[in-house]
């Protein structure tokens, strides 16, 4: 008998502080497979943000920085700029990244930071009590937008994938969904490549993951996998909106 | 020692640079432009890094990063851009990460002028961000004290796991005076709890974050302890004709240095009138200002500001002699001559009314 | 045969395996397990493929496959 | 000796360049400096002025509030200068510029045609150099050859050549005042 | 009147509503949630205006256009979105724009955690912005008291053209005390000077910066004397069995709430003490304070920090009392046995050593 | 006779204080103008930055707001909801904008606040002498990229216009220059269509002008404008991004 | 008359309403009253308690730390509260859920089957107003009738239907310490 | 016949208008004004189209155009 699947060596043995069905867990297990593919668990650097992954550091047995809300590319650049032959990441939350953090990821991005970062869209603000996030949808209600995300007051929410796509430096922009076990593998292969980029000297990767949070979505987990199919997928298309055109460089090369 | 002339601004990155530092982030700001100006060619020379964030959040953010992976780090601003650092410096405290921040002081609140001013005494002292911390604050007052002090930062820094603080204002960073650039040795401690990669050890957290209650009161009395430590050890001030002093004045960086020109030109009318100057701003000379005083019949505090470095002075001296105070606003500079009028009021038994 | 195995003690119950079995074979026990929770558990394991959707879908890594060597 | 040395006009005159050439002089001569420039929002406008203070102690006050001697290149610089020198001090005043007389009678003046002293010596931008002649041999705050000196420290080296000219627009003003 | 049952944190949002604040601008954090997300509700229910920003920086900038529109403005947040709001607050002071700031102060320093502390008393009344200003700061220590600071918040940033601060902490926010919904008579005075258009008048500006220092120096000391009237009109405090105390308790907000407690308790003992309450902190009740002191032995600070209200104490007191300090820190609340039992120190003539 | 081209009289008579050759000066009063045809001088609200047209309240004859460093949108929308039927607009160099203030441009066009943003890209930092922007070209060199700036390690330029377009909320946003002529006429015209959709009740509207620096450039004015239309337009394309494609809402209307 | 109570036990069980409701109680009888929550990362992790203070003075501190009744509604708030309760005061322990006895002997300890005392009624739900009823008995800190009023307050129109259920669980818990 | 006026006491002799002339009839004057600048003027003011081109192109508002009415 040989193990098909087993726990990433990459994770701690401590559970997750997660709501039961959220997807966050299985976020973090895809970047723990893909470390331990790599096999880079020593030479990788994570950077947390402050949302309901707040606690990461303890999930993955890593090294690891705890960023203040949104500035974790930020904290990343600084990490990557000290020890580029190290592999570093970022997890980020919607209302980490794309609100509060707009100008750190926009600019992490344009500087082509050679970071990978993880951006995890639940289209709400999950640790804070489910307020409207930039990416909370139209109609949504949240405890903000109690009367439904209003377009109009409240505005439109914001593509993160496409936006930064715009960006030269950013050499790798990909958006996926783990609401079912494809999608979960298309994610992995995703975040397989963002790391792969990273250590081959490519420029910024970010993959865009949608997920759940069953609790401020005041659904049931499966049911909420449902709605982020339904609802999320069709305004949040999922694909690759960038990828390397050119041969990777070699670190420190410059035109 | 071969001396040469440089710029305040300018000397802070040479200090820098001696010192071992390697990574500079900043964001432009007025009165300071020349350190960036310096750093971006001077880091190239030695293969160090100078990025230029996309804000001074971005660059404090960086500087986190950068010091937790084990670097010596600079970063530097001015007053308005040291107020958007305060999330992250109390973030640096929390993690205790060593930083040198370097505030060269403009005129406020608000976006007020470009003008020297030093009226972010209270923000750099007493903790212009959240929570219980203190940074280590030093305070100049020549280009050569510049150099000195950037270096001792470095050190400082890295010794207590704390971000420090080279308090100037735009007099300093502009003025050019002759510094020695000696050989430094550099000596960075060993740093076991950075971010290198998990090989063969546990892994490194760089965290300010202490959910649980008594977590967090455990930390912050260690924190408390530490800052005790720091205050004990790091005391530095200049006494200058304080000796047989009958008015003392007490002053600081820019404003330190025009009251000694009225302390000279009142000692040479015979009025016995002398200055501390405080040179670590935190921790503050309570006790030896409080000695000093004791033989004193008043004391004038002078400082470009409304007053705050007073409150610091009331403390010391803690109701045993009258203080008073001469203050300059909004980028004014003290001036020589209004100085000695105060000091002439004093003289002749009346109070200052400055 | 393909076998999995359920840490109980992790699941949280959250139901998401069972919805993605493709052979209907994860269902939740009745019992609570030490965090209060109702687990995940197999039945008929000879059915099971060892197609992995229940542990890849898991947010809690509860579940473990093995498969024979080929 | 304390000397505490305005130096004012336009931009582009090289008037900041020149009080750091003073300065390095006399560091060069091992006395105390300091060199401190007006900054702020006037530069864009326009003036520039520096202070310079070489003195045998440690110096107290780098700004200088009352100039024992001050160097004026333009007219509004006189208008704001004029009152600031320290009575008994000097004021050394290009005449080729400034038509305006000093008004104060505690103070000494010196006019000078610097631009056409300079051009007499083959060279317009030579002016500053002839009134710093002028006030070194007035206050005799630094002698001539440190000057040179740190012309070269200042200058690179494919710019020795102007040196003899700058010396030479030294001793021109320091001939002017001397003889008149 | 009705009372109700209110949250500390609604009752912040239910007054602000009755001074006519129709304008809310915040960026979710904890322990201050309940507000905006009462507030968002409230205000459509009177038609105001609600809005999540992108980040604490976005909300109080907003705050400013809104306020210089001429707008009753409220902006919330805790400790670490208050230290972003820094920049914007100086800016706020610099304009001389009047809009009511809410802190409700969690653990620090850094991310820190989410617990009740008042770790933020320095930033708050000594300027964690850059320049010379100050925010009248209002400490609040039960939920009725909320409702009564928060309108006159607003009452006082109108009149002086002022932000002002309302500082509690996570323990006001959370808990809940029956309130007396009272009708309050809106009177805003006419804001000739703010943004509406310029028409039939000349331009409105509204501004901080004065590039010419000498224009800077009079605009600091116009604001200066505005702050020495919002001294001199402003000072706040409650005197709790402090007429024959023999022993003083200071302490503001939940930790003032806490020390009474402990004073009832000690009084039951025969230990006479009592406690005076600032209640506005920034301008702080000096004199109030030096005069009650007189009589009293000695002095004990009771803070949820490592100790910043005590430097204020001191400042009043100048010399004349031993002051000792009792506090908690990183979210722990002072426990009333444990105050007592400094309490019972100093009746015995110790020192207490909290 | 009649005066074909006159000074607007939403322009003050304070000379600007611009360095000879800058074309701050060209926009403000295209800015100007626009207000004097539209006939909403007394009605009109302008939001000031910081940078080298912090002082633009001194020549527009209108209330003004001064905001902190890149904070102006957020600001304008402060005074766009207490103010619904005013017009408000915002005028921002390049570091202020795409810099500093990156997270409040993004978010006010993602709301589809109903103000227009006129954004003045000179591809550096005028004011503070001269340090590279976001918006600065690779090879530049500026006194923070002395070496020309290094796309390897100091990234890639914004393209501001590009980006803001993958917004929803951004209803019309344009590329334009004032380089010569011809192109001073099409910006004036994009700025005018930005003010109409704002008293139109269409969301935000942003036009990007195209900018001389000559100062800090160190180039003639007239150098300088020949190096805009070489260098920055390649670049920077102009035209127009985004076009209200909806018809006009009234204010307050909801979906 | 001061009463300092604290209900603890899991999230979902209701403890937070049922602490208010008692509050309201006291404030309808014009009594001083205020109601804190426990917040924080605990919440989550599923334990919630909350204090209530009612006295005939004013409230001092309004955080309870030395309870003078205690209603425990789980294991883990057992061992937390316990060692707090004041000497002399009482303790209400649903036994339903706990089967650990109080070990001190200096404080009064209730065991109430409240869950199937609630199941008798009809109403599992109802198991924490018979705990409160039964606490009501004891301490008398306010009257039923009070209780019953607030929930009016409390509960929407369409759940008035509720009260009547509510009152007989009450009574029931009163009952069940009454007969000892 | 159309005219241009020139604001000399403006001008900050950039040249932006000397080089957008279509009829190169705007030039520099040898003298300089109240800031210190050579001034832009109009040579052969019967050469000018009244386009406007020098008016639009100037960074500081100093030049005014007239044209007859039609
Ligand atoms: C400066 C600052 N502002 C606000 C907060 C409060 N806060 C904590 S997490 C969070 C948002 C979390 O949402 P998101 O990033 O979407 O993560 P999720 O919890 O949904 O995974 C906020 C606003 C904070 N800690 N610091
Ligand atoms: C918080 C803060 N950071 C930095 C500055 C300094 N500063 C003033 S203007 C400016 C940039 C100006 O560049 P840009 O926005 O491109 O305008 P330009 O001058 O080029 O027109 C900077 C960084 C400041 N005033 N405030
Ligand atoms: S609140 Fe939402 S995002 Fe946070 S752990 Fe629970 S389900 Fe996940
Ligand atoms: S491995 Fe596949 S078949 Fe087996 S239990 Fe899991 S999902 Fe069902
Ligand atoms: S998916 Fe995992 S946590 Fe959820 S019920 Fe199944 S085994 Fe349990
Ligand atoms: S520095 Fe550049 S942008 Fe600023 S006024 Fe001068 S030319 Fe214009
Ligand atoms: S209006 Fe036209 S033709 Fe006449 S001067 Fe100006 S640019 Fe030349
Ligand atoms: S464009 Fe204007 S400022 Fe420039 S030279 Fe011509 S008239 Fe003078
Ligand atoms: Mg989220
Ligand atoms: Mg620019």
């Amino acid at each position: 008998m040989v193990k098909v699947f087993e726990r990433p060596k990459s994770l701690t043995e401590k559970p997750f502080h997660y709501c039961p069905g959220c997807t966050h867990g299985i976020i973090h297990r895809l970047v723990a497979e893909t470390i331990d593919e790599l096999g880079i668990r020593e030479t990788t650097i994570g950077v947390g943000p402050v949302g309901c992954s707040v606690f990461i550091y303890e999930y993955m047995d890593l090294d690891f920085h705890q960023a203040s809300h949104g500035r974790a590319p930020a904290v990343a650049t600084g990490v990557k700029r000290v020890h580029p032959d190290k592999t570093v990441f970022v997890y980020q939350g919607d209302g980490d990244l794309a609100a509060i953090g707009t100008a750190e990821i926009v600019h992490a991005a344009a500087r082509g930071e050679r970071i990978t970062v993880i951006f995890v869209n639940n289209a709400i603000y999950g640790m804070t009590g489910g307020q409207m996030a930039p990416t909370t949808l139209v109609g949504m209600e949240t405890t903000t937008s109690p009367f439904g995300r209003n377009k109009e007051t409240q505005g439109s929410p914001v593509r993160v994938s496409e936006m930064l796509s715009t960006l030269d430096g950013a050499a790798y922009v990909a958006r996926v969904s783990v609401h079912d076990p494809k999608h979960v593998i298309q994610a992995k292969k995703a975040i397989r490549k963002a790391f792969d980029n990273q250590m081959n000297g490519v420029g910024f990767s970010l993959v865009e993951v949608l997920s759940t949070c069953p609790t401020n979505w005041g659904l049931h987990p499966i049911e909420a996998t449902k709605w982020l199919a339904d609802n999320m997928i069709p305004y949040y298309p999922l694909g690759e909106f960038k990828v390397p055109t050119a041969p990777a460089k070699v670190e420190g090369e410059v035109e | 020692m071969a001396k040469i002339l440089m710029k305040g601004n300018e000397a802070v990155g040479e200090a820098a640079v001696m010192a071992g530092c390697r990574y500079f982030f900043g964001y432009p700001i007025t009165p300071q432009s020349e350190l960036p100006h310096y750093m971006v060619k001077r880091l190239a020379e030695v293969g160090g890094v100078f990025l230029q964030a996309e804000s001074e959040i971005g660059a404090v953010n960086m500087s986190f990063g950068a010091a937790g992976s084990g670097a010596r780090v600079m970063t530097s601003s001015s007053s308005p851009g040291i107020s958007l650092k305060q999330e992250g410096i109390s973030y640096l405290a929390g993690a205790e990460l060593p930083v040198v921040i370097v505030n060269i002081m403009r005129g406020g609140p608000g976006l007020g002028n470009i003008q020297p001013t030093q009226s972010d005494y209270f923000q750099a002292t007493k903790g212009g961000g959240h929570g219980d911390y203190n940074l280590i604050v030093l305070a100049p007052a020549s280009v050569q004290e510049i150099v000195d002090l950037t270096i001792d930062a470095f050190d400082l820094a890295d010794k207590y796991r704390n971000p420090v603080m080279i308090l100037g204002d735009g007099v300093l960073g502009q003025m050019m005076e002759p510094v020695e650039i000696r050989e430094v040795q550099v000596n960075v401690p060993e740093k076991t709890w950075a971010t290198t990669g998990a090989k063969g050890r546990k892994p490194n957290l760089i965290n300010s974050l202490y959910i649980v209650a008594e977590r967090c009161e455990e930390h912050n009395l260690r924190l408390q302890a530490k800052f005790k430590q720091m205050a004990k050890d790091n005391i530095r001030y200049e006494d200058y004709l304080a000796d047989d002093a009958e008015i003392l004045l007490v002053a600081y960086g820019t404003s330190a240095r025009i009251a000694k020109g009225a302390i000279d030109r009142a000692r040479e009318q015979g009025i016995k009138v002398g200055l501390v100057r405080p040179i670590s701003l935190w921790p503050f000379p309570y006790e030896h200002l409080a000695e000093v005083a004791q033989k004193v019949k008043s004391v004038l505090v002078v400082e470009m500001s409304a007053g705050q470095m007073i409150e610091d002075v009331r403390l010391a001296l803690n109701g045993s002699k009258p203080v008073d105070f001469y203050g300059r606003l909004g980028g004014m500079l003290p001036v020589t001559s209004e100085i000695l009028r105060e000091i002439e009021k004093l003289a002749k038994g009346g109070r200052s009314n400055g | 045969m393909p076998k999995v195995t359920f840490h109980e003690d992790r699941c949280k119950g959250c139901e998401l395996c069972t919805s993605v079995c493709p052979k209907g074979i994860v269902v939740m026990a009745k019992h609570i397990n030490s965090m209060g929770f109702h687990p995940a558990t197999v039945v008929e394991q000879d059915k099971c493929t060892g197609c992995a959707f229940c542990a890849r879908m898991c947010p809690d890594v509860v579940i473990e496959v093995e498969k024979e060597e080929k | 000796m304390l000397q505490e040395i305005i130096m004012a006009g336009f931009g582009g005159q090289g008037i900041m360049s020149m009080g750091q050439l003073l300065t390095y002089a006399g560091m060069l001569e091992n006395k105390h400096v300091a060199w401190i420039p007006s900054y702020g929002p006037e530069m864009r406008g326009g003036t520039a002025n520096c202070g310079v203070t070489i003195s045998d102690r440690e110096i107290s006050s780098p700004v200088v509030f009352e100039p024992t001697a001050a160097i004026i290149m333009n007219r509004p610089s006189l208008d704001k200068f004029e009152p600031a020198v320290k009575p008994g001090g000097i004021i050394l005043v290009n005449s080729s510029l400034i038509d305006k007389k000093v008004q104060r009678t505690d103070i000494k003046a010196y006019y000078i045609q610097a631009n056409e002293l300079a051009e007499e010596l083959g060279n317009s931008r030579v002016s500053g150099m002839v009134i710093l002649g002028a006030l070194l041999e007035l206050t005799k705050v630094v002698n001539f050859d440190s000057v040179e000196e740190s012309l070269k420290k200042v200058l690179p080296e494919y710019r020795y050549n102007l040196i003899p000219l700058n010396r030479k627009a030294l001793e021109k003003g320091a001939e002017v005042v001397r003889n008149g």
